[in-house]
């Protein structure tokens, strides 16, 4: 696949920087043809991830760093979120619905990542903190970004 | 993220305005629930029609909610959502445990 | 000053990215209670400086890097904008009203910059790079963002 | 960016829709340039009251197509500038060589 076009944003970790993330993400996509329900896909797997990175990753600590790179290739759009958190130890049990380690919350942050793209991949050490890695497919349409 | 709040009632109606994610989730939560108990309210009108955006963060504030009033023998039921927010609440599943109508007259008509 | 939010965004140096780093920083400003004229101001500002970068910095070469930074200190928003391409021999000639290496062109990105800014420095080393930094006083109405 | 482009006579009406910045700038320098050479255009009326963003890069394509109209005795009118992009035509100078209009009719009516 060739890369077309790539950014990669890095944000301190506090909770009102998930909404700059989505938004930011989504101006990037934009550029790729896509509909506006993948846009909205979009904007909620960032937010999944991002959110996860800062509240499990780094416990609500708000003075680490979240990164988020996206990849636009011809075949369509590449979501990395990166944290350095505390890992999670079993990727397995993490991603099953309605899982969470949080008696809070929903257990549905990777159902939505998973549902919002075309292949996901999650790559954690404990201690070391957590990647997760999305595709989607954008626009067979072809994407408007100029090869050079 | 804005909310407008009235009471009938044992009934609160609250119209909140923009995203509903995780930067806004904790604010709600304690606005809403601080509302809840001081009002003791059973029944709970969210008008989410103005509701631009939706996570897993922000359905979790919506379930807590549902979950405390269920217990006490109320309900929380949603008006208007928009469809991109209506698909993340069926993808969830919410829509399928809590009923939602057009317009806030015909969810003030449902309240027992 | 104390930073209470910051964030860096890295992108190609294609002339598409312009609005997508527009649209970021102008995402991530909005966490401060600026008015929508002190919006279109950064959005002009940024839009100046990583214009200059893709075009001037890196003569239109597409493989290249362009590094937003913004920070929020309750005083206001920083923004610093970096290239490595061919630098600025006199900064002082470049930032005279109406000066431009290129005939085409109008002289009017750092009136721009400085017009929209309360404080702006150009740090540039001819072969190495150019660094424009922006400093923008916003609300003493106080930031939204939460100090830890 | 997208453009609208009507022709009568010497006159070329073009309404732009969307944000006038280095990005677009070479293709709409092109696109204009391409219709005053061919339908050999003297006065071009830019509706622009749909353009929500423009740079120094927005400006120098409308600069230049000025000049290259002015040279051969035409002329460039604006039509309906939003207030921001008012504002940045207003510092640039563009706003004092060029006359601007509230609508497409009084500019059409403006034309020799
Ligand atoms: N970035 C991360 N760092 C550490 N743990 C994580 C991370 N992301 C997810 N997890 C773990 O995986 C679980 C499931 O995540 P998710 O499906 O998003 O549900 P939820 O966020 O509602 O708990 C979380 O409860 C948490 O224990
Ligand atoms: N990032 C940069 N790298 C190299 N040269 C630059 C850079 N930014 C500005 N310059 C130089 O400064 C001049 C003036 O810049 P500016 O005021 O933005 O006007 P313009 O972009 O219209 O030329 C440019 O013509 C260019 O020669």
């Amino acid at each position: 696949m060739k890369l077309l076009n790539s950014c990669s944003i890095e944000f301190t970790s506090i909770p009102e920087n998930v909404g700059f993330a989505r938004v930011a993400i989504a101006a990037f996509a934009s550029q790729l043809e896509c509909t506006l329900p993948e846009l909205e896909e979009i904007k909620v797997a960032v937010s999944e991830a991002v959110g996860n990175s800062i509240l499990h990753g780094y416990r609500n600590q708000q003075d680490k760093k979240v990164l988020v790179t996206a990849n636009i290739y011809k075949e369509g759009l590449e979501i990395q979120v990166s944290d350095e958190g505390v890992g999670i130890a079993d990727i397995n049990l993490a991603m099953q619905p309605a899982y969470s380690t949080d008696p809070e919350r929903m257990g549905l942050g990777f159902v939505f990542m998973q549902s919002f793209s075309d292949r996901m991949q999650v790559d954690s050490t404990p201690g070391k903190g957590t990647t997760v890695t999305m595709f989607k497919q954008i626009g067979m349409r072809g994407a408007r970004v100029r090869a050079n | 993220m804005h909310l407008d709040i009235e009471q009938q009632q044992e009934t609160l109606l609250v119209r909140l305005v923009g995203e509903l994610d995780l930067g806004i989730a904790d604010k709600l939560r304690k606005a809403l629930d601080n509302q809840l108990i001081e009002k003791r309210i059973k029944y709970l009108i969210l008008n989410i029609s103005r509701v631009t955006f939706v996570d897993s963060s922000g359905l979790g504030v919506i379930l807590g909610r549902y979950k405390r009033l269920v217990h006490i023998g109320g309900k929380v039921i949603l008006v208007g959502a928009q469809p991109q927010v209506r698909r993340i609440l069926e993808l969830s599943g919410l829509m399928q445990i809590m009923e939602e109508y057009p317009d806030e007259n015909l969810a003030l008509a449902k309240i027992v």
